[in-house]
Order: C-alpha cells, then sequence, then structure tokens
C-alpha cells in the first residue's frame, strides 16, 4: 500500500488541532480529578452550557472574544456554585459518589439547556475567516487559532499552576491536601477555585468548539468519553499528560481513518486504552511511581 | 502558650491518647520522648489539628484551638514539621518554601527577608531552590521541611523526629537551627528519639508510655541522672 | 558461596527447650534496595523450629521490610528466602500463604464489616472448600469448629457475633492473631502485636502469644521491651538493615552496641 | 496523581469545618426546585375544555429529552397545531381531540414502555409521532398487539414501510427511494456525473446511501466514493479530510446535529466550493440556517418541505400554515425558527388521521380495521390541511407519496429550484402485511 | 432457625406472593411495568455481586445485558420455530462468553480504573453492534416474535402479560435465591472478604484475582438472563442497550436502592423508574430536572441507599 504522504501530513494537522480542543477539554477534568478526587460526569455540560452562553453574548454583541469571555466567567462561577452546593458535602466519600452526583447534575443542566435555549442549534461565528490551501484542502485558519488558542489556555494555565501564588497552593494541595492544610493553605477554597477553573476550561472550549459545529444541547455528550478517556491515558490528575494523551490519541484516530473505517478508528483508540490501562494503570506519560 | 489538657484521640476504633496533658510556654523548648507508638506523633497531629481529639482542650494563646481546621491553625501561628517530612515532592524547593510564605498580607520586603534568612540558616537549599523536593536527600529534606514551617513566622514549632535517619553531621545541623529558632524566641514542641539532642536543646521533657504523660523533669536534671531515661527507654 | 555451607548464625536458645533444632526459615544474603535506599542489607539468619524470635531495632532499621519479603509482599533484590526447606523466594503472598506462614498486622488489618467468627472462618476456610458456590457456609462444620477452636484460644470466643469493628482495640488485634491461626500456619508472624495497647491489654497478649507458641515457631517484631524480653527466646537486632546483633534477652541486654543504637547517645 | 490520603485513618476527621450546612444546601435547592417547578406547571394552551363531548385521546410521542430532543420538539409544534386547529374548528365527529404527549428520552425502550403506558393506560385511540427510527421500530409490535393506528409523523427509516411494515402504521410522508429516485435525475443531468457520498455510518444512513447509489446509477451517473461518519462525532474532520479525487458533487446524507457539523466543516474544508454539494434536505433543515450562517449557500438539497412562499408553495393554505408554525416555533425558541419538515410532517399525520376518523365514522380503538380501511388508499388535497400538497397514502405499503422541492440556499435562504410531482417519486412497494 | 430468619423467609413470602398477584389486580400497564422492573431488578441484582459483595464498579453490565439479548435474539430468529430455552441458552452462552472475555482483563486492575476498562469493553461491543448493520440490524437493532412457554411432551402455550410476568417473576425469584445462595457459599465468603480488605484476603491464601474473575463472570451471566427476559418481553434488541448509559443507570439503582443487599438495587429500579414515571406525567417535557435534583440530594443525603436508609429508620 503507498502512503499517501500529504493525507498524512493533512491528519497531522487535524490530530494536533482536534487534539488542543480534547485536551483543554481534559485538562480540566484532570484538573478537577487530580486535586479532588472528583470524577466530574457533568463537565460535558458544562461545555455545552459554555458553548451556550457563548452564544447568547455572540448574538448580542456580535463579538466573538467578549463571548468567550462571558462564557469563560460565566461557567467559571456556576462551577463554584456546584463545587460548594454538590460536591463539598461529599468530600472524602467514595469517588463513586460524586460520579453519581455528577451524573445527577448533568441530568439537571442538559435539560435545563433544552428548556432555555429551545431546540434549533445557535452559532458562534469564528473571529477569521480564510484558509490556506494544503495539498486537496483548503485549511481554515480557524482551526489553527483554535489549536493555538488551546494551547495558550492550557499553557496560561501551566504558568498560573508553575509561578502563580493560587498555583503553587493547588499543586501543593494536589499533592498533598493534609501537609498543605498544616501550611496555612485554604484547602476548601482551593478545591472551589479548582472546580470553576475546570468548568471555565470546559467553557473557554465549548466557546472555541462552537464555530466549529455550532452549539446544541446534546453536543457534551460526543464529548465526554473522549474526554475521560484522554485523561486515563494521560494518567488521572495528570496535567501534562493529559495534554499529550488528547494529541496522542487524536492523532492515533486521524491515522487509523486513513486506512481503516471510521467505527474502526474508535475501536483503535478503545484498545489503546485499555492496553494503557493493562501494562501502564498510572497513565502513558508519566512514569510509574514506586 | 500552648496547652493541652487531657486529651484522648481515637483512630476508628482504637485508642491511641488515653489523657494526654502538656504546657508549652512562649519561646520555650519541650521535648517529648518515648519509645515508638506511644502516641508522640499523634501528640502532634492532635494539636495541629489533623486528627480531631474526642475530649479534652487545647488551647493557644488563650484561645481554645480543639478541632479547628489545619489552615486556621497555621496562620495562628502554629507550624508543623512532620515525621515522614512530607515535602512536596513535585514541587521546587522555593516553592515549597512559597507554599507557606505567600500568605495574605506579608509584604515582598518581609518575604525577601525569611527568605534570605532561611538560605542564611540552610545554604544547601539555596543552592537547589530549583529542583524538584523530591530529589532532594533525607537530610536536606528535613531541612526543607523545617525551613517550609519557618515561612509561616510561627509562635510555635512541631517538631516530629527531625533527625530520624539523619547522619550526626546533620544532626549537629539540625541542632544548630532549634538554637537559632529559640534565639528568635520560638516555642518548639520536640518529638524525638535522640535522647542526647533532646537533653541539649531542651528545657523541660516529657516522657509518653502507652499513650499517657507518665514522667516530666526539667531537662538539666535529666542530663545529670540518666535512671529515668533507661526506665522508659533503654532496652 | 553455596547456600548450605553457610554458618547458621546465632545459637537456638530453647528457654528451657534447649534441644538444637532444624530450622524452619532460613534467609540468605536478603537484600531489598528502594531506588538508592538500601532497606536490608544482606541479612542471612535461620530461626529453628518451635522458637520464638523477636526482631528489634530503632524505626527504619528494616524489620518490616524483612516481614514483608517473607510473607511475599515484596520481592528481595536479591537473596533467597526457605521455608522448610523450600525456596519461597518471591512467591506471592497467597502462596506463600498456603505453604503455612501467617502473619499479623502492624495497623489491625481485619475485615471490619464482618462479623468476628466470619473473620475467623474466613481464613479457616482458606484450606478447605473455599470454592464451593452452592452450599451454604454455614453448613461447613469443619471449617466453623476450627474457627471456634481458634476464637476460644485468642479469648474471644464468648464475641463470635460482635461485629470486628466494634471490638476494642485489644481485642482486635487479638482477633488479628486469630485470624493469622486459622490459617494453620507453621511459622506465625508478628508485626507489632501490643502496638496501641495498654498496659494490661499488653498484658493479655503477652500471655496469649506464649500459649500459641507451643506448637508454632513465632517471629515477632515489637518495640516494647518488657515485651520482647519477656518472651523472645532469640532477639536478633537489626539497624540500617543491617543485622547488628543476636542473642538471648540477657545478651542483647548487655550488648553496649545495642544500647548505643537505641539511645543514640 | 493525588497521594492517596483517605487511607490515612486521621484524615477523616480533618474536613469538617468546611462543609456546607444541610440547612442551607436544602434553602437553596428548594429555592432552585420551587423555582423550576413554577415555571413548569403553567398549563399549556391546548389543554382546554371542549364542550360536554367526550374526546378523542390522541398519543403522541416524541424525544423531548436525550440525544434527539431538538427535533422531537420541533415536531411535537406541529401535531400540537394540528390538534389546536381542528378543535378550534370543532373537533372531529363534534368530539375534540385531546392530546396525551409521552415522552421517550431519546431511547427505545422508553419509547416501548411510553407506548404501552398510552395504549392500555391512557387508552389512547390513535397514536401519532415517531421522530427516531430505532425507536419507531421497537415500538411498532407494540402498536399491532394493541391493534391501534400509527400515524408516523418523522420516522425515516426505509424498511418501515418495507420489510417491516404493519398493518397499523402509516407513513404519511416520503422516504429516501422516493427522494432518490425524484432527486437522482437533477443530480446526474444537472450537477454532474461522478459523486462522492457522506454518510452516517448506521442504518438509515446506509440505506438511504444505497438507494442513491442505485438511483444515480441507473441513470448513467457513478458514485466513485463513500464516507461513513459515525454518528455523534464531534469533529469530523479527519474524515472529510480524506474526501479528494476526481468527481463533481459531494453528496451528503445527515440530518440534526450532525448535519451542521458536517455542513459546516466541509465548508471548512473548502469541499463545498470545490465540489458541488448537494444532499437530503435534512442537511439545510430551515432550524439549522441559522447556525450554518453562509456556509451552507450553494447546497442544493431535496425535501418534501421548504418555508418559502414562491410558486407553486404561495397558495393560502400554506401562507396560513407558515404563519401559524412561525408563532408557534418562537414559543419554544425565543430565535424564531422557520417551519421546517418536522412541523410540516406531523401537523399533516395529524391531519391524515382527523380526514380517516371522519370518514370512516371512527368512534374508537373498536373502529380502527375502519380507520385502517379509510387511510389505505386516501388521497388528499392541497388544502388548509395538507399545506404541503397533494398526496396518496399507498394502501399496499401505508406509504405515502408526494411532491418532492429540490431547492437550493441561496442567501441563507430556501429556494426552489425545481418540484417533482409527486408521480415522479413513486417506488414499488415491497411490503407484505402479515395477517392482523 | 432463629427469630431474624423467620422474620426474613415472612417477608420474603409477603413480597413474593403479593409479586404473584400483582398481575391479577394491576392495571395492565402497571403489570408490565412491574415486569420490566423485576428484569432491570435482576440486571442490577446482578451487579451487586460486584458493587456490593466483592468492590468491584462495573461500568460495563450493558455489554452483558445487551449480548444476553442478542443472543436470545439470535436463537429466536435463527431456529423456528422460536424456542425458549434455546433463546435462554445462547442470551447465556453469549453473555457469558463476553463475561469471560472482559473479566479476563478488566481484573487485573482495581478501583476507577476497573470500572473505567469495563466501560470502554462496552464501549467496543456497543460500536461493533451499532455499526456492523447487516448481522445485528444497526441503530434499528432487531425484532422477532416472542417465543411460547413449551416443555415438551408437558405444556406448549403463548405467553399472556400475565403468564410471562410469572414466568420473569420465577426466573428473577429463583436468580434472587441463587445469588443469595451464591453470596453465603463460602465462595462468597471470599468475595466479601476481598470486598472488606483485599491484602489481607490475599494474605491468608486466596487468589484473589481468581475468585474476581468468577464474580464477575457469575455476574455476567445473571445480567445476561435480564437480558433475555428483556429480549422475551419485548421482543427486540437494540444497541442501546449496549451503550454505556444504561451501565450508569445500573449502578445508580444499587447506590440508590442499597449496595451488598440483592434486593436494595432492585428497590432502586422500582424507586428509579416510578420516579421517572410518575414525574414525567407531571411535567411533561422537562422532568428530568427535578429528577436530577432529588438525584443529587439522594447521593448526598442518603449515602447508604434507600434499604439501608430504610433499614436506619427501622432500627431506632
Amino acid at each position: 500500500m503507498t502512503i499517501p504522504f500529504d493525507l498524512l501530513l493533512i491528519q497531522v494537522i487535524n490530530g494536533i488541532v482536534t487534539g488542543m480542543i480534547l485536551a483543554l477539554v481534559a485538562s480540566g477534568l484532570t484538573l478537577i480529578f487530580g486535586i479532588m478526587d472528583v470524577v466530574n460526569f457533568a463537565h460535558g455540560e458544562l461545555f455545552m452550557l459554555g458553548a451556550y452562553l457563548g452564544s447568547t453574548v455572540f448574538l448580542t454583541t456580535g463579538n466573538f472574544w467578549l463571548a468567550l469571555g462571558a462564557a469563560v466567567m460565566g461557567i467559571g462561577l456556576l462551577g463554584a456554585v456546584i463545587q460548594t452546593t454538590t460536591l463539598r458535602p461529599l468530600l472524602g466519600r467514595d469517588p463513586l459518589t460524586t460520579i453519581l452526583a455528577t451524573f445527577g447534575l448533568s441530568l439537571v443542566l442538559q435539560n435545563y439547556a433544552l428548556w432555555q435555549y429551545g431546540p434549533v442549534p445557535r452559532k458562534i461565528n469564528e473571529p477569521i475567516t480564510g484558509h490556506f490551501s494544503l495539498f486537496y484542502l483548503e485549511y481554515p485558519w480557524y482551526r489553527l487559532l483554535v489549536a493555538v488558542l488551546s494551547a495558550a489556555i492550557i499553557g496560561g494555565l501551566w504558568l498560573f499552576m508553575k509561578y502563580g501564588k493560587y498555583g503553587i497552593w493547588i499543586r501543593a494541595t494536589t499533592q498533598d491536601r493534609v501537609m498543605a492544610a498544616a501550611m496555612g493553605i485554604p484547602v476548601p477554597l482551593v478545591h472551589t477555585v479548582v472546580f470553576a477553573i475546570g468548568a471555565a476550561m470546559a467553557a473557554a472550549s465549548g466557546v472555541l468548539f462552537g464555530p466549529l459545529t455550532g452549539v446544541n444541547h446534546a453536543m457534551g455528550l460526543d464529548f465526554i468519553l473522549r474526554a475521560f478517556i484522554v485523561v486515563v491515558v494521560g494518567g488521572m490528575g495528570n496535567l501534562g499528560g493529559s495534554i499529550l494523551a488528547a494529541i496522542f490519541l487524536s492523532l492515533l484516530e486521524a491515522f487509523a481513518s486513513i486506512w481503516v473505517s471510521p467505527a474502526q478508528a474508535v475501536i483503535v483508540s478503545f484498545v489503546v486504552l485499555i492496553l494503557t490501562l493493562l501494562f501502564r494503570p498510572t497513565g502513558l506519560f508519566v512514569p510509574t511511581p514506586k | 502558650m500552648l496547652s493541652v489538657q487531657n486529651v484522648h484521640t481515637y483512630y476508628g476504633k482504637s485508642h491511641i491518647l488515653h489523657g494526654v496533658s502538656i504546657d508549652v510556654g512562649p519561646g520555650e523548648v519541650v521535648g517529648l520522648l518515648g519509645r515508638n507508638g506511644v502516641g508522640k506523633s499523634t501528640t502532634l497531629k492532635t494539636i495541629m489539628g489533623l486528627v480531631r481529639p474526642s475530649e479534652g482542650t487545647i488551647t493557644f494563646e488563650g484561645r481554645s484551638v480543639a478541632g479547628a481546621a489545619p489552615y486556621h491553625l497555621a496562620r495562628l501561628g502554629i507550624a508543623y514539621v512532620p515525621e515522614d517530612r512530607r515535602i512536596f515532592r513535585l514541587l521546587t524547593v522555593l516553592e515549597n518554601l512559597r507554599t507557606g510564605l505567600d500568605r495574605p498580607g506579608v509584604p515582598p520586603e518581609r518575604r525577601d527577608a525569611l527568605l534570605a534568612k532561611v538560605y542564611g540558616s540552610f545554604p544547601v537549599l539555596r543552592e537547589r531552590r530549583n529542583q524538584a523536593g523530591g530529589t532532594l536527600s533525607g537530610g536536606e529534606q528535613q531541612m526543607l521541611a523545617i525551613a517550609r514551617a519557618m515561612m509561616l513566622e510561627p509562635k510555635i514549632i512541631l517538631l516530629d523526629e527531625p533527625t530520624e535517619g539523619l547522619m550526626p553531621r546533620m544532626v549537629a545541623q539540625i541542632h544548630e537551627i532549634i538554637d537559632v529558632l529559640h534565639g528568635d524566641g520560638v516555642a518548639i514542641l520536640l518529638v524525638e528519639q535522640n535522647v542526647r539532642l533532646t537533653l541539649e536543646v531542651s528545657s523541660r521533657v516529657y516522657f509518653m508510655e502507652k499513650g499517657v504523660v507518665r514522667h516530666h523533669a526539667p531537662a538539666a536534671d535529666l542530663r545529670r541522672n540518666d535512671a529515668v531515661i533507661h526506665q522508659y527507654l533503654g532496652v | 558461596m553455596t547456600p548450605d555451607r553457610l554458618p547458621e548464625p546465632g545459637s537456638p536458645h530453647g528457654n528451657g527447650r534447649g534441644a538444637v533444632r532444624s530450622p524452619i526459615l532460613r534467609t540468605e544474603g536478603l537484600t531489598v534496595r528502594f531506588g538508592g535506599l538500601t532497606a536490608l542489607d544482606n541479612v542471612t539468619l535461620a530461626v529453628p523450629h518451635g522458637e520464638i524470635r523477636a526482631m528489634i531495632g530503632p524505626n527504619g532499621a528494616g524489620k518490616s521490610t524483612f516481614f514483608n519479603c517473607v510473607t511475599g509482599v515484596l520481592r528481595p533484590t536479591s537473596g533467597r528466602i526457605v521455608f522448610d526447606g523450600e525456596d519461597i523466594t518471591g512467591l506471592p503472598p497467597h502462596r506463600i500463604s498456603q505453604k503455612a506462614i501467617a502473619r499479623s498486622y502492624q495497623i489491625t488489618n481485619i475485615l471490619p464489616g464482618a462479623t468476628v467468627l466470619e473473620n475467623v472462618r474466613i481464613a479457616a476456610q482458606s484450606r478447605h472448600h473455599s470454592w464451593s458456590l452452592v452450599r451454604h457456609h454455614r453448613a461447613f462444620v469443619d471449617v466453623i469448629d476450627r474457627a471456634r477452636a481458634v476464637l476460644d484460644a485468642v479469648g474471644l470466643g464468648d464475641k463470635e457475633e460482635e461485629l470486628a469493628a466494634n471490638l476494642s482495640h485489644g481485642e482486635q488485634r487479638h482477633l488479628e492473631i486469630g485470624i493469622a491461626l486459622a490459617t494453620e500456619p507453621k511459622l506465625l508472624c508478628l508485626d507489632e502485636p501490643t502496638a496501641g495497647m495498654s498496659v494490661s491489654e499488653t498484658r493479655a497478649t503477652v500471655e496469649l502469644i506464649r500459649q500459641i507458641a507451643t506448637d508454632l515457631t513465632i517471629l515477632i517484631v515489637e518495640h516494647d521491651m518488657e515485651v520482647v524480653m519477656g518472651l523472645a527466646h532469640t532477639i536478633t537486632v537489626l539497624h540500617y538493615g543491617e543485622v547488628v546483633a543476636e542473642g538471648t534477652p540477657a545478651e542483647i541486654q548487655a550488648n553496649p552496641r545495642v544500647q548505643e543504637v537505641y539511645l543514640k547517645t | 496523581m493525588a497521594e492517596r490520603w483517605q487511607g490515612e485513618p486521621w484524615a477523616k476527621d480533618i474536613w469538617c469545618s468546611g462543609k456546607t450546612t444541610r440547612r442551607r444546601f436544602l434553602g437553596l435547592s428548594a429555592a432552585t426546585a420551587g423555582a423550576l417547578g413554577a415555571t413548569m406547571l403553567v398549563p399549556a394552551p391546548w389543554r382546554e375544555a371542549f364542550g360536554q363531548a367526550k374526546p378523542y385521546k390522541i398519543g403522541i410521542m416524541q424525544p423531548l429529552t436525550g440525544v434527539a430532543a431538538a427535533g422531537g420538539k420541533t415536531a411535537l409544534v406541529g401535531s400540537m397545531m394540528a390538534v389546536d386547529r381542528i378543535n378550534k374548528a370543532g373537533g372531529v365527529n363534534g368530539r375534540p381531540l385531546e392530546a396525551v404527549i409521552a415522552d421517550y428520552e431519546s431511547k427505545p425502550d422508553v419509547g416501548r414502555r411510553k407506548v404501552e403506558k398510552l395504549l392500555v393506560e391512557d387508552k389512547v385511540d390513535v397514536a401519532e409521532g415517531g421522530y427516531l427510527s430505532n425507536v419507531c421500530l421497537a415500538c411498532m409490535p407494540v402498536f399491532d398487539e394493541h391493534r391501534t393506528v400509527f400515524m408516523v409523523g418523522v420516522c425515516l427509516d426505509t424498511t418501515i414501510t418495507t420489510t417491516k411494515c404493519s398493518r397499523y402504521v402509516f407513513r404519511p410522508f416520503d422516504y429516501a427511494p422516493a427522494q432518490a429516485v425524484a432527486f437522482a435525475h437533477y443530480l446526474v443531468n444537472k450537477m454532474g456525473k461522478k459523486w462522492h457520498i457522506a454518510y452516517l455510518d448506521y442504518a438509515w444512513g446506509q440505506s438511504t446511501r444505497d438507494a442513491y447509489v442505485e438511483q444515480i446509477k441507473k441513470l448513467g451517473g457513478e458514485v466513485v466514493g463513500g464516507t461513513g461518519i459515525p454518528l455523534g462525532t464531534a469533529d469530523m474532520t479527519p474524515f472529510l479530510s480524506k474526501v479528494s479525487g476526481n468527481f463533481d458533487g459531494f453528496f451528503g446524507i445527515f440530518f440534526g446535529a450532525n448535519a451542521v457539523v458536517l455542513a459546516t466543516q466541509a465548508y471548512d474544508l473548502g469541499l463545498t466550493r470545490k465540489y458541488k454539494f448537494a444532499g437530503d434536505g435534512a442537511i439545510a433543515e430551515s432550524t439549522h440556517l441559522p447556525a450554518l450562517g453562509h456556509k451552507i449557500e450553494g447546497f442544493v438539497g431535496i425535501n418534501r418541505y421548504v418555508p418559502v412562499l414562491d410558486p407553486p408553495l404561495n397558495t393560502p393554505h400554506h401562507r396560513k400554515f407558515f404563519d401559524e408554525a412561525v408563532a408557534a416555533l418562537k414559543k419554544i425558541d425565543p430565535s424564531g425558527p422557520l417551519p421546517d419538515r418536522y412541523v410540516q410532517s406531523n401537523f399533516e399525520a395529524m391531519n391524515f388521521l382527523k380526514l380517516g376518523m371522519q370518514r370512516s365514522g371512527f368512534r374508537g380503538r373498536d373502529d380502527t380495521m375502519k380507520l385502517i380501511e379509510a387511510l389505505e388508499g386516501m388521497d388528499v388535497k392541497e388544502s388548509d390541511d395538507f399545506p404541503q400538497g397533494d398526496k396518496t397514502l399507498r394502501k399496499e405499503d401505508h406509504q405515502a407519496f408526494l411532491r418532492e422541492f429540490i431547492f437550493e440556499i441561496k442567501d441563507n435562504k430556501h429556494r426552489l429550484v425545481e418540484v417533482i410531482p409527486k408521480e415522479k417519486t413513486v417506488v414499488p412497494p415491497a411490503c407484505t402485511f402479515s395477517k392482523a | 432457625m432463629t427469630r431474624s430468619a423467620a422474620g426474613y423467609w415472612i417477608g420474603f413470602a409477603v413480597v413474593l406472593a403479593l409479586l404473584v398477584v400483582a398481575p391479577l389486580v394491576l392495571p395492565e400497564f402497571w403489570r408490565r411495568f412491574v415486569t420490566e422492573i423485576l428484569i432491570w431488578g435482576l440486571l442490577a441484582m446482578s451487579l451487586d455481586l460486584l458493587i456490593g459483595y466483592t468492590g468491584m464498579v462495573s461500568f460495563g453490565h450493558s455489554a452483558f445485558f445487551g449480548l444476553g439479548m442478542y443472543g436470545a435474539a439470535a436463537a429466536l430468529l435463527t431456529v423456528r420455530p422460536p424456542n425458549l430455552w434455546l433463546a435462554i441458552l445462547y442470551g447465556l452462552v453469549g453473555a457469558g462468553a463476553v463475561a469471560v472475555f472482559v473479566a479476563y482483563f478488566s481484573t487485573r486492575l482495581r478501583d476507577i480504573y476497573f470500572a473505567i476498562t469495563t466501560l470502554v469493553f462496552s464501549q467496543i461491543f456497543y460500536v461493533i453492534i451499532f455499526t456492523w448493520t447487516e448481522v445485528t440490524g444497526g441503530e434499528n437493532g432487531l425484532g422477532f416474535s416472542q417465543p411460547a412457554f413449551a416443555i415438551p411432551g408437558v405444556v406448549s402455550a403463548r405467553f399472556t402479560p400475565v403468564t410471562l410476568h410469572w414466568f420473569v417473576l420465577a426466573v428473577v425469584t429463583v436468580s434472587y435465591l441463587g445469588l443469595r445462595r451464591i453470596t453465603q457459599s463460602p465462595f462468597g465468603m471470599v468475595l466479601q472478604s476481598i470486598r472488606e480488605n483485599e491484602p489481607r484476603t490475599r494474605a491468608i491464601g486466596y487468589h484473589v484475582e481468581r475468585y474476581k474473575i468468577v464474580a464477575v463472570m457469575l455476574s455476567g451471566l445473571f445480567a445476561g438472563l435480564a437480558g433475555v427476559l428483556y429480549a422475551l418481553q419485548n421482543k427486540f434488541a437494540a444497541p442501546d442497550f449496549v451503550f454505556f448509559l444504561v451501565s450508569g443507570e445500573v449502578v445508580v439503582f444499587n447506590v440508590m436502592g442499597g449496595m451488598g443487599t440483592l434486593v436494595g438495587p432492585v428497590a432502586g429500579a422500582a424507586f428509579f423508574f416510578l420516579l421517572r414515571e410518575l414525574f414525567s406525567r407531571f411535567f411533561t417535557e422537562y422532568y428530568l430536572i427535578p429528577v436530577g435534583i432529588i438525584f443529587t440530594l439522594m447521593v448526598i443525603f442518603v449515602p447508604q441507599g434507600l434499604l439501608g436508609f430504610l433499614r436506619r429508620r427501622l432500627n431506632q
């Protein structure tokens, strides 16, 4: 079989773009898990609500960046409310209960969106509309912008986590909640803030993704399973691992789709996940700790 | 300043502390000796709010603090250096220090001064400030743990076996730092296995056995007469 | 150096039961390293049949590591463990258990949600009928009889219907020993059996261990010197993963090196 | 990875101070629940009393929650418009219609249960609705069992009136084979000979693809490639990037949110500018146009209904329907979408039932056979009841044939290109009813 | 027999009697509703063997349930005339084969990793079934006719809703008694010991992995049986039942009803079904919002599940 080099290159770009958005969703998820042991089943709904909020702001102002900012703030706030009302009472309980509680929340949020926004899919226009030619395709600049923006947001998070005062608090809490508290870090507040950040990142990816797919009430569902897979393959709670895993899995699926049918391409990523779990249960991209 | 009265603590069903009473005055260094597993570490954890006492009172500067959240106690001026050090392994040395330094209400000059002071006491930490905590040697980790506690500018430090597993040279350094802290007027509640060190730095010593304080004496007396020590610690 | 030419360190003192017996447990050059840290350094020892052997040493001396190697939780970096003439190095815990080595844990490690009888019964059952799916477990009278016998032996005969979680700490520690005993071991490894006990509970436990030792070999790690001195036939002192002394309680008490290790003076 | 701190027994007690108190929490939730409840209990406008006459109970099943909720809600608008209109006009045989609505959460097992509830508990006289083909298929045996007529409002799968047809089930709108027959000549003769088909890779997409492949070939065209895309693929670009080569037109078989994704991303990759873009009309459903914007410009599709008021749809019947539908849709979606084929087919399905009930003198479920006989072969004319146009409900397979509209999207609006009369859409029946 | 045991059997007999009489007195819809709850209850009960007794949370039970369903479909579509017992056999073989496969890999992992592995396996089966239209009917699933209840030479009768209910009730009751006995057998004791304390169980000489594999297989078989019953009642099989959200619902039944009680999950299923059914009658479109709120509140305030909650109340 000849290797279609043009297609190969296109799929590299596709894999990276899809991977970066996925990484943005997954990094919120993994941040929340890493710090609170909360498997947030409602993450897809926060993604969806972010897109809706973005589309509403976009509709009234016509400004993409304003929409992005409003969605991030609004959903971040919602995240803080959800954390304090629903998840804080569950702290220290089996992670299973957090899955179930957030499952209940996802029911509420999804149906709320349907009720509030109605059945017609919404739109957010991309801020740049041009394209460049890539072999036989015209490739939209916006897709690259999405990748860059996702990278920038993740990078911003990384910088915040690396150098920011609260970033250090968060990382300290991730590693050792008890010692962090003993060092005077207000751990409950850190939890709320982290959940808010995770929710805000979901919202940001929702807005960024909006122009690519339109906005509808079920868009979270398509994303959430893939995001979970990414989080597991990357190592639960491992931010860097999630990013690498998101790109890795997206590239894998993009390449697989060259040779096998799309459905089989999906199975490929499932199989990778199972192999990862069996042989590197802490994730593909971290050394197994002693 | 710190007063623990008749504290009982359980881990689940097992009764660990059977009524412990300890007092530490301002700026005083107090030793807590006893064999493994008699409840010394639990006493410190109970004071720090990491375990909730089922009975008894703990007051700090006249304020009742039994059952308060640990981060609250830390802000009040109690610092804790746990037995296994529990430094943040993936954070760099500087970041470890910043967990205690980045409190609200610490002006930049004060921060710099605090850092400079710690770096002065532990030059090795300055050298390694950008290295991950987990890569430090045991002794360096111990220094980091103490330095990190100092960042809180505490009024009292709870030190849990700081010399455990350290080389003699390091032990000497710990000794020095305790003296420095003492000189600064910081009170210390020291849990140790190293009897000699404890006697040298402490003004008073408590002996624990099976979850209760069995004996209590000025360190000076014990230095003269080691019968008590052999009774509670020897083979 | 071939294993059989190794000198057997220490001399088995029988506490009045004197005769020299063949070792039931032997380790040869047992070494465990975690990264750069050597937790056990070339530990060679032999425990004769029927002995109560205590291992002491300050924190971090390697006692628990030694225990974990013998009971299969850890695989040694090098060296061999021979039990009853058979090389058991690196076998998984359930295989070790089936070779008749049982252990109790430093932190109470029972089935908290089950009754006392059930805790012991499940251990007794591990030797018989454990794959039976169809009959009620109460139908296996032999297992229950064995469990009751063990409970009587550890003094919990009247508490069999209590939930294990509701026992006092001392009773839980006895149950812990009972679970180990119920697996019909030849070697019983006790990890700090009196940890966290009051003085009277400690005494009762010492008495219990002395009783069950009549037809068992016992390896015990303990900090309470009263317990160790009162129970052990032979004491091995570990420090930084190495054996620094071995001998009778009296010999150990007189050993200046041991005093040094203990008081760090 | 977070340290496994829960393992430490003393960690359990630490976190008491930050807890939300139970009372505060309950207060908050009660307030939220109250607010939600109040808005939801507002009585629906159509549940009004209607004299003393015993109403006909019409069971309506739609997916109002879950993945297909968007479509289900517009479909419901069509049904309820018809019910309201019928009731305002004095009902059927002097009796009002009472709609009993069941939401099946987009799941077949729930659908099955809800249909049983409609038939057994609510004792509805007839049923209408559908939307998801798999749910329609799962429920068809229940209608057989309870001998009740089910007028499908939306269910696309071909087999409903072919291999799995039922005496009790009617489909008063088109299906893929008819659309393919109607559309193929335009595709091949006016757009291009060589086609690449992208389709949703599951039963409906596959069978529709087969229908088009067959018709295009029959007319001398050629299908040079196919790209199946799994249902619910959030980002189709990796699959669409493979679409290349020498062909004239790119044909899409998608519906709902998937269609929006396809059209957006095919445009983004330049496919719909490089190739002619055609497909199932569901891609450019009027409810999708706001979300698609300029990206759907130039799309050529076929549909049984397009919301235009140009000839031949410039009839007073259609204008009336159009205005009413716009008003009704505004109520469920503030963005005010134009009616789509789901509104239309459910509206007409209900009117077919009305007509059947009138003609057969239907009094209740005991008269089901009479109703079936009245509906079989029923010919209806363009009217207020059937604003879409004339249609025939074929006796042999209960499949309707109606005129089809080939349209193009221009300035984000439908523009009629060609109208295919219903006679030109007919495909032979392929159904044998089991003995009822 | 102790007093509590007598009480148990009296309670059991009363509930059983009520369920036997139910189809005769209930209106038709509720009759079928009860039958369906029993089937979902069996599925939930099968999962309880893992969640409640072994401490393993499986999110892959939809695969076993679905394969049982498709197994039955295979028998009912290929063999003429459709044979009830063959349907059960095929269903069990289908679910069992999948269970062995899944168990072999997933039991090497613990906690959330086990849960995710089982979830991913069920998604693999879902994708295969969903896209392999020629064999499985794809999204539309498979429809088939109900076999008659026939014991050669003894009886042969078509199922009516009432007799089907009794048949389902019989199968579920026997399964319940079987599962109950399994949980009380020495083997079941080992499972509970694993749940309580896995390392300790290993240390007293049990090959824990092997027990887990058998537990997953048994659980899968009962889940498959539930799938067969569902196919019998509803005469269709659909890929939706293999989708992971179904597994999620079954976990929900367990948690809501009370894990480790076998009866609890059935109560959980009944509660959840009733809750949805009743709310859907009041709020036609948005009933999932109050359902979601009630559900979340229950997770927070009734962590021990309905049965645990009732038990605590009764003990007070």
